[in-house]
């Protein structure tokens, strides 16, 4: 994972709509957005940013990008990231939501054989507090620090970096890896990235209904990670098969038991793996200073 | 979205799956005009499982009873749903029954194909019959073979089996399905495959892009006739028979006020998401828009006695959500006709965060309505309003 | 097998490429019923190129003109094809004319995407307009928007031509096509689109999997009404104006004795190839009966004095192989009234290699065929007896 | 390449007509064939070969296997293919004719990215004289020796093997790529392949009219190969479009000029490479013994 400063970044379904403002919030935040791709807008220049009609045209340009962000329509989300694989590039951010999950399949087939990370769909992307804004968090609610918080959702993200943000803890990276059925990027990978990371000395897990990536990665925790880990599960009090179009929780649990899938199942895998279960948002902050005393930063 | 039974049946036959002669009958006298010989049986086509069980399935001999089979079906409730249309088949004997499905896998990111000796059971009853192959790369025949293998079937079912799920994946793919499951797969003494019962369901999002569904969609909407369409608002859900009303931004968000609300010894009605407000989807409507019409919706509950409004990191400001917050409280005191049904308006407890919080307090505190930044103290004053008696 | 145009239009249809209004004309009298206004294009349906230029193409501006025209097409034979329909449709007048095409590459294993700027050109004479994309990896729409750059399109029509690439490369690998052609792309002076004349090619040996194109394969070959189907014997082509017949097994060495005798100075007239004989996909007939009336084939052709046989290598051992050429040796002499078109069956050249050789010579001694182990000696042999004045 | 005699073999569309005589008599010539592929078959032993309906389920009893070959109905080429892949099979041969070509398309976009080495379709495999025969070669016609035939043809494979087998050269490997318009493997690769060969001595290379597949052999012999390559292109005479079903010779070559594909500019091609072309097969042997005399067994 590249994240430094330094590091080029592409905007695919880059247009006078949204996209075009994000771009411009995200190179106001250091981002290094090189170029934007728009097919009808080859040859412009757009919030300072140039546009080109394709990818392959930017990089002849620009030289070879680290990291593209897909914005647009999510009907075209899979063309435009089989474009930017295409090219080399393999770091890819899809933030529309609406991405059709056989897409999806499609797009993990293709980025499993050239080992491209998939951030998203339906995802805010990465933020690096201080240094680095790839995607649309709220990124005047964070403050750079040493807590790394991964996510299925975005504006509960906000709430979660807020919260310790108003108790003197910055983040080193938030990161949602999309609130939809499939994705590409797993909490197992964005738990081995910020154990890796240098600057991240805790990390908060916030999970919710569907699917069973939760349980996995308590699992996972257990197992592998040496920091100290806190667990936050929205949607306990949500009625089974309500949630307001996560189509995470539609996940598909044939054939993997009844219980698979609600925040009780995964409550339970974190209590089982004996990782700190934060009740609300407000009890965050204080877990996490409880556990970095405790753990010293780190487990030897 | 799910198909009725018939309209799947229509797919299978359009791809080549075998289904029995059948009809569609819109009411009683349309069985008059029947096709197909009896014996026959006439099905409910509602959504909801267990129809069998309910009486929603009767088998008839001839016209006369076949008309007063179907005039008993219409007026028979489901779970709640009564059939707009029933289906009339072909009487079939199976000699013994498989069950088959593709489905999408949330833990394996692909689809699965699953299959059973046993048919006509409850899958989620009896997962260790069920059999699973996970389709890893691009579908290729020999992923069926597999679960036709892993199933137990021998000689020429082999085949037989596996071209029946090849047929049920190109329609999985091709329609952007979740699921599409046949249930049961009747086999026959000779070992000829019929499709007796099917379910169906297209994945929302990709609706859109088959003219054919969406047209579909619509007139299930239609039929619906819903004041606002799907999307217009963003998501809503009815929770519990309680008095408070949620209203959020971001599905995560909204499910741990929900949390805390209900933590805290109160009831939820309804939760109302508006979408995170950075979703840069083409929407109905705008954000702004989408909050006026989304406290509109939630004022005509007259169960509702307070809204709690938390919203986070939007593109809009707090000071430009509170200048639409208080617009709105204005125009409903200004114009009580508009909510004449009720006595009064719910009492709002607002929770932003941002950069003009100060701004938004101010604008808010002219129309009476308390800004509260905290998140657990902005659930303890909703809780506390709630439970004072109800004016309204 | 190509298409012709009217049924390359209906596929385009079928598919969302824009094609004009139009009719398909099976005899003159059907222009009085025509359904699209004048003026209209009558067009030859022809599969061989030069159409406009033969005369095949008339403008009409009502309906006894177009009986005159369409009865003058219809007798007009273009490249030695004459029409069995016409296409009557509205007439077009374009702005710009591209040409797009999807093509099979060998050199790069891939589907090819091509386009020019200028259509309505012959591509082979003008390759350097022609810009060309390769389909390395599965089709996405981003291939067909680089063919549109390197086209040198801009705005709009970006999209719009890369749409219907898009369409064009879905048919191309739905109908496993060996080709889909656009030519000309008729482009308005407000950027509409239209595929004014269209060709499409489909692999033969994807055929059988399409049942809705071998319907069409059969109707073709019924009206051709060949003796010897398509497969039946194996390959045949006609070469030169010789007096030699050549029969192999295999192409490659079909084509080695067709250079050999050709280099010694005789002229080969029809070349067969068997098949070589190790080939296990279902043939019509099996080895030994291709053999058998492989050589009744060519003696039907009077104006081949002598056949040369050169069998390697097949499953049918020697022995075996000249136990069918003296059978049918013998069966034409003993039933002269076989071939009673001609004064003889032509003389034969055995040549095989393999393990029971001198049973092989034995047997066809006995009617007096003479075995060559040697290639070249056979060949020299042939080249021999067929310098020697007819005798037929 | 794995050609040795104890490699494991595999045979795909594995039935009681052609291809179980051929795998019999693949055993009989000393190939190691362990098992059988045929879905409606699997518990039975045809020919002492122990058929199975699955690919993965002979592998789990014979373990993992080097080869694997494919007879049967041409439009289950892809799929039978793609099921070795999946099992982690890296060497397949086809020898069924008539496998549409777009077939043969997506199957090296797989086999690329697992390098897997595809020979054929329409072909009749490979040949180790006296060691091993992968295919359907007429094996009586081969003797032991140094010379690699590669070529595009199955009985003018034959004819050439059999005119050196007279005249005292025997063959190291004959090789044939197959005939269709798309092949798996290349001229280029088997030339690679015959070079590192340390039995082979000298090379001969049968070509014939389509495609652009000698051109690009003939600037690989100059750029590349170290032993003496004779070339010989069969097809000189034959009209242009006449191709006894070679569609080989239907290639497209629109854009890349219209000389492409005919025996005339094969033969330029090697006249230029300085590679010794064969007027014909009785040729080869004596072109063959002046480059083994001249070169002594290859450049330095």
């Amino acid at each position: 994972m590249k994240l430094t400063p330094e590091s080029k970044v592409l905007i695919q379904g880059f247009d006078e709509l949204g996209s075009s403002t994000h771009a411009a919030l995200m190179k106001a935040y250091g981002t290094n957005v090189v170029a934007g791709i728009n097919p009808g807008l080859g040859g412009h220049t757009l919030n300072d940013i140039p546009v080109f009609a394709l990818v392959e045209q930017a990089l002849a340009v620009v030289g070879a990008v680290d990291t593209t962000i897909i914005f647009g329509s999510p009907y075209q989300a899979l063309d435009a990231a089989l474009e930017a694989i295409a090219a080399d590039i393999r770091q890819i951010i899809i933030i529309c939501a609406g991405m059709p999950p056989l897409d999806m399949v499609n797009l993990l087939r293709k980025a499993e054989t050239t080992e491209t990370l998939i951030v998203g769909p339906n995802s805010p992307g990465i933020i690096v507090p201080g240094k680095i804004l790839l995607g649309t968090h709220a990124s005047e609610i964070y403050t750079p620090g040493t807590v790394g918080i991964v996510s299925r959702s975005s504006t509960l993200t906000y709430e979660i970096a807020l919260q310790l943000t108003q108790a003197g803890l910055g983040q080193s990276i938030g990161v949602s890896i999309g609130s939809d059925i499939i994705t590409g990027s797993s909490f197992l990978q964005w738990l081995q990235i910020l154990d890796e990371d240098e600057t991240t000395q805790a990390i908060v897990l916030v999970g919710e209904p569907g699917g069973n990536s939760e349980e996995a990665a308590a699992r996972y925790i257990a197992e592998a990670i040496d920091k100290p880990v806190i667990a936050y599960i929205a949607g306990r009090q949500a009625p089974v098969g309500k949630h307001w179009g996560h189509t995470g929780t539609l996940a598909a649990v044939v054939g993997r038991g009844a219980n698979v899938g609600t925040a009780q199942s995964k409550l339970a895998a974190f209590k089982e793996a004996k990782v700190p279960i934060a009740e609300r948002p407000s009890q965050i902050p204080e877990l996490v200073k409880k556990a970095l005393k405790k753990g010293g930063g780190g487990k030897e | 979205m799910d198909l009725l039974e018939y309209q799947a049946k229509e797919w299978f036959r359009e791809m080549g799956i075998p289904v029995l002669p059948s009809q569609r009958i819109d009411r009683p006298s349309d069985l008059k005009g029947l096709k197909i010989p009896y014996p026959v049986v006439l099905k409910s086509q509602v959504r909801t499982g267990g129809r069998g069980r309910a009486g929603g399935v009767k088998f008839v001999e001839n016209t006369i009873d076949a008309i007063a089979a179907a005039q008993t079906i219409f007026h028979l409730s489901i779970l709640g749903e009564l059939p707009e249309v029933l289906l009339a088949e072909t009487k079939y004997d199976a000699d013994r029954e498989f069950y088959l499905a593709v489905v999408l896998d949330a833990a394996a990111r692909r689809p699965l194909l699953l299959g059973s000796f046993q048919g006509g059971i409850d899958v989620e009853s009896a997962p260790e019959l069920l059999q699973q192959v996970v389709v890893e790369q691009e579908f290729s025949p020999f992923y069926a073979r597999r679960l036709s293998l892993k199933m137990g079937l021998q000689g020429t079912l082999i085949q037989s089996v596996s071209s029946i799920v090849e047929k049920m994946y190109q329609l999985f793919v091709q329609k952007d399905l979740d699921l599409v499951e046949i249930n049961p797969l009747g086999v026959s003494s000779s070992g000829k495959l019929m499709a007796l019962d099917g379910k169906v369901t297209v994945n929302d999002r990709a609706i859109a892009r088959h003219p054919d569904i969406a047209l579909m969609a619509e007139k299930k909407a239609s039929r619906a006739n819903s004041r606002y369409p799907a999307g217009m608002l963003g998501t809503w859900e009815e929770v519990a028979a309680g008095n408070v009303g949620i209203l959020g931004n971001g599905a995560g968000l909204v499910m741990t006020t929900l949390d805390l609300v209900t933590d805290a010894g109160s009831k939820a009605a309804t939760c109302l998401n508006l979408g995170h407000g950075r979703n840069l989807n083409p929407l109905p409507l705008a954000f702004g828009d989408r909050l006026k019409q989304g406290l509109e919706f939630l004022s005509q509950n007259k169960s509702i006695q307070v809204v709690l409004i938390n919203i986070v990191g939007s593109i809009f400001t707090p000071g430009e959500i509170a200048e639409v917050i208080a617009n709105f409280v204005q125009h409903q005191e200004e114009h009580p006709s508009v909510s004449k049904m009720r006595h009064a308006y719910p009492r709002l407890v607002v929770r932003l965060a941002g950069t003009d919080l100060e701004l938004a307090k101010e604008r808010l505190a002219a129309v009476q309505v308390l800004l509260v930044e905290n998140l657990d103290e902005a659930v303890e004053q909703t809780v506390r309003l709630a439970k004072v008696p109800a004016k309204r």
